[in-house]
């Protein structure tokens, strides 16, 4: 990979970071509320997954979905307006932080429940198929949905007719407070996924560059019509489930020893030693990041909050033939 | 253009299949076996395995799959074999069907059509038997649609179709058979009112899909004791054309609701406390609801005759009511 | 003693645990993690893996096992996270736990309770904000309770438990950090009867569960303007105890339900019309209803804070009623 | 095995064919009413599973149970007089052909929503497993219900825990209408099931002494604490899916080819060959079946209906504490 795809990796990832761990800090001042998932550990995947998709594909995502959502090329600062309610938010206010939609960049959410979002990339994998359309689409879903009955739905259907799915199995070997290994009696989710079927196979989702090669390998094989593929990418979060977590569940030493492997240094590190950044360019990096970030917030917080006369507006469509 | 039910749901289907190729019809044997009460016969051999999509029994994946084939910019006909099924794509339907529009902030639209067979009264028992029209009329962003006529099941599907909501069709089991005449240009209908099926003065008795007939049958052996009973068919369950049976219940002061759901909390509760809201002081007489009683549906048919509404307790309600 | 709602709950799953040993919980993160809202935090450490078993994200399949497990002998406390999840096991709870009984002419039961936090107001939006308490009300089989004070947290579970059928017991997410005094020697509470929370002359305010406070908080402003509310807590929601609810409408002659639920086919609509059938002379005037607006909860504060029935809705839908 | 335990196989197999096709009859005369799924041609599997098990095992079954029923023991009049939706029925008549039950004999029904009862299993099984009974609970579906999101969770979690749940999967090759390929991505179903980690294979379903030998080691295994056992039995139906179906979906000649299969005259025939069996022989079984038959009639005919005024029992227990 050359340097330039690189550099790009690198600063997904830190615009990402950046941007949830202020998300932190505007949580604790009240401007963000409701449920909040960060995705901080685990940016790799985001990074290298998303910008292997190419143009009109779609993106099913789950409540765990900012950084999916940022490295798709919604603007931070509809994401951010998003979560603070407004109505300059990517959903206008009524979504939140696990609900973000962009319509016109095809990004269907934004799911909150686990799982629920498979059959609809299904449906729209089938769709694209049924107008001959050469589009991918790519799902996202924790190991968590791996239990859930429509998986397996969901995975044999895509099987079975051959469609256009990119299964991403974010594996953050949680699902809340419970491990993997006590959720499934066969913890090789890429197994599970080929016994369905369909091409299956482990990723480092530490390693933004080696999930950027998968998912292409993986897109260029869907779209070729050989039928959905299943990547199982290996990653952790670093902080809590959501927001509150007394993360009784596994040791400090478990996510010390993962955060050895945080992709972000992981990346900036290897990058230096290749001769390929300075101290220089990541300043630039971050002090970029650090403007879009500012303009950002400075667009949530004069957003508009929507009028409570609205309330009922998008419940049906607002024209009817 | 003598007719059944099942005929005029299949000529609906096919008109649609004809008319707009980003349709097309999703089910468990929906295809190669015809469909399971005989709607969808033919229509594989006719319009091809592209259009008419016999799927595995995955309720769950295949009801989400229209949601997503209909973000997808197609317009799927989606057939839940029966309503009992249903519940394992509830949840496909309320937090995805019914909220995405909103939750999307007004960017997304839905435009499905999910058809599937309701009600009870053929032996099937506790597993087979549900009417659970009324939990979908609960969920805002969805239209839930009753068939009850020849000409209602000739022409909500397309009218359906067009809407940019989803929209749940409810089937009742007991009709498929029907026959009777239909106009050989029968076409679209609309999918927002109520309609009188049998004018009257001294009570108004609301029913919808199956029970329409039930309420009629009332009302014509009332009729000979010179009992003068006004039928309204609700047609559409959500939203209520509440409008028509409140301007009725003005005219007649009684209302009987007849609903095959079970009594407590069915959607004849709503309708009766709609006129205990906006009709208190035109009421002379309780509200009647004749509903199916509160047990899981028996196998046994003096048991299922007994818990199912029965044109013999409408004509009691309706007699209690103008006494 | 003072303590909380979440406290007083988990006070009684102790109790349950070390009373009988049939009795297990099972669910998404009641073990390693404390419950998904700290509700049994402490019991795997206190009772073992064998009495506190975490499952995987199965809702189907760890409802059904527990209508499996108390058929087996057992009696499990299943707790599914909350209310929105439990559509993926609606068809375990209708098909299997209410139906079974009946289905084998009595030959088999369910003992088995199943916990679930339900409701809105903490900006969860669409998908996790239902209440759909009314919905299992509707389903013969079933008890439904809904503790709204924190005698009822500590009380109902154990009641429950002794019953025969399955009790689907629903804990209002706003609640849990509620604080109060509750009796130390507080123990088991029946599970059959409303309470009377406020007595009142001039009017009946009908609530459960979460609607209980804004009730109350709505009946408190009332009195300083001279306008006396009875506040009842309906307490079980299957079956009604509308014997409570009817008494009292002839007191006061005013009926106002407030509920959770979108107002179209909410439990308010059966408290209404069981008011049109068994209490309308009693009507001095229109039952009034103030429940959720008919849209998904969305995220936004002021627009979720809109949607949900608020004392101020409730002040004006009694001053109309006694207007 | 021996004489006697392959007559066992043949009676019993005889048993079920002549019980059903006397429904058909009956169902003609509408003596029988709703649904009324057939089991003929899939004999060996009722025959080779229910005897295998041991006392105090439980079983959950389907909508096509009359075979399991009867080979499990409930007297034929319990389950005729059911279908006659009677008194004596062995539901009280609430249930009819598709819920059929018995409390005493641990058969839990007689499941009609495909899927639904597997659960159920993993759920007996727990119990059994906590009251440290070494019980199995013997689980039939069919290959229909391998699509079922159910299916999926129910296997994991069995798995998982170890339970001792024998999942007997009657593939039939049919799901109504929807041959098996037309609807799995993956037809092996045993290679799918093992996917769980659990012991699986396949077994031929039109041999009853097949059957019942994998039965017995899988059960063998089950009870010595291993953890569940899936058996893919492949059979077929000769019939169509329930009382009404033009069979539309299947060659005469594919139900053909698997008629040569049919058990009954293929175990006649090797006991006949092996000297086991003689023409009397034969004859007898046949008139002791008639007899019971006739028997279950009659009994069937005299049960009382349930009276109409009870219609609102069974729904709550009828005493509580
Ligand atoms: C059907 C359903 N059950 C339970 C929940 C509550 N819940 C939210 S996230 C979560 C864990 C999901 O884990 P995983 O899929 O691994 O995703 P991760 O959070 O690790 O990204 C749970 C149990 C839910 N949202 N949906
Ligand atoms: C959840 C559900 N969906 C659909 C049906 C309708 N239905 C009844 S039997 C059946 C086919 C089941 O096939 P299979 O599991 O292979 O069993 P078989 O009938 O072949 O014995 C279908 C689709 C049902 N009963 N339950
Ligand atoms: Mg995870
Ligand atoms: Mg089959």
């Amino acid at each position: 990979m050359n340097v330039k795809e690189r550099e790009r990796l690198l600063r997904q990832m830190i615009r990402i970071r950046r941007f949830e761990e202020r998300c932190v800090e505007l949580y604790s001042d009240s401007k963000i509320r409701g449920f909040m998932h960060l995705y901080i550990g685990e940016e790799a995947v985001a990074a290298g997954v998303l910008p292997a998709l190419g143009p009109g594909d779609a993106v099913v995502s789950t409540y765990r979905e900012h950084g999916h959502a940022l490295a798709l090329g919604i603007p931070m600062e509809a994401v951010l307006a998003e979560m603070y309610g407004r109505t300059n938010g990517c959903s206008r206010g009524r979504g939140g932080s696990m609900h973000l939609f962009d319509a016109g960049r095809r990004f269907y959410g934004g799911n909150a429940i686990v799982g629920g979002g498979l059959p609809l990339a299904v449906g729209l994998a089938l769709a694209d198929a049924m107008q001959g359309k050469a589009l991918v689409t790519a799902c996202l879903f924790g190991d968590g949905a791996v239990a859930e009955g429509e998986f397996h739905e969901c995975l044999n259907l895509a099987a079975l007719w051959r469609l256009p799915v990119l299964f991403c199995c974010e594996n953050n070997f949680y699902a809340m407070g419970t491990a993997l290994r006590r959720a499934q009696a066969q913890t090789d989710l890429a197994l599970r996924a080929s016994s369905y079927g369909m091409p299956a196979w482990p990723v480092d989702g530490m390693d933004p560059v080696a999930v950027t090669e998968a998912t292409e390998r993986a897109v260029e094989s869907i779209r070729g019509g050989a039928g959905p593929c299943f990547l199982e990418l290996r990653t952790y979060r670093f902080r809590a489930h959501s927001m509150y977590d007394a993360e009784r569940y596994r040791a400090k030493s478990e996510v010390e020893e993962w955060r050895q492997r945080d992709p972000i240094p992981r990346l900036t590190e290897s990058m230096r030693n290749d001769g390929e950044l300075d101290d220089a360019a990541l300043a630039a990096i971050e002090s970029e990041v650090e403007e879009e970030l500012a303009a950002a917030i400075a667009a949530a917080e004069a957003g508009a909050p929507e009028p409570v006369e609205g309330l009922t507006r998008f419940v049906y469509a607002e024209r009817r033939p | 253009m003598t007719t059944t039910y099942r005929q005029a749901l299949r000529e609906a289907l096919r008109e649609a299949l004809a008319k707009d190729e980003r349709v097309f019809l999703m089910g468990e044997d929906v295809g190669a076996y015809g469909g399971c009460f005989g709607v969808s016969l033919g229509l594989l051999e006719e319009f091809g395995p592209e259009r008419v999509l016999d799927t595995p029994m995955s309720e769950s994946a295949f009801v989400g799959a229209g949601i997503g084939a209909a973000l997808g910019g197609m317009r799927p006909i989606v057939e839940i074999m029966t309503v009992n099924f249903s519940l394992l794509a509830l949840d496909q339907i309320m937090n995805n069907a019914a909220t995405l529009r909103h939750m999307s902030g007004g960017q997304l639209g839905v435009p499905l059509v999910i058809r599937m067979t309701t009600g009870a009264g053929r032996q099937l028992a506790a597993q087979h038997s549900h009417s659970l029209e009324g939990w979908y009329a609960h969920i805002p962003g969805l239209r839930v649609v009753a068939p009850a006529t020849l000409a209602d099941a000739r022409g909500m599907l397309w009218t359906a179709l067009l809407d940019p909501d989803p929209v749940l069709l409810f089937e009742h089991g007991a009709l498929y058979n029907v026959s009777g005449e239909l106009e050989p240009d029968a076409g679209p209908v609309d999918i927002d009112t109520a309609a009188i099926r049998r004018p009257g003065r001294d009570a108004t008795l609301v029913a919808y899909g199956g029970t329409v007939r039930t309420a009629l049958e009332a009302a014509g052996r009332l009729a000979a004791d010179g009992i003068d009973a006004e039928v309204i068919d609700l047609r559409t369950l959500r939203p209520l054309d509440v409008e028509t049976v409140l301007a009725s219940v003005r005219r007649t002061h009684r209302l009987v609701v007849v609903d095959e759901g079970w009594r407590t909390g069915s959607l004849s509760a709503e309708i009766s406390a709609r006129a205990a809201e906006f009709a208190l002081y035109d009421l002379d007489a309780p509200v009647e609801r004749v509903c199916t009683e509160e047990v899981p549906i028996p196998y046994a048919k003096q048991l299922e005759d007994a818990a199912l509404p029965r044109a013999d307790d409408v004509v009691a309600a309706v007699r209690r009511a103008v006494s």
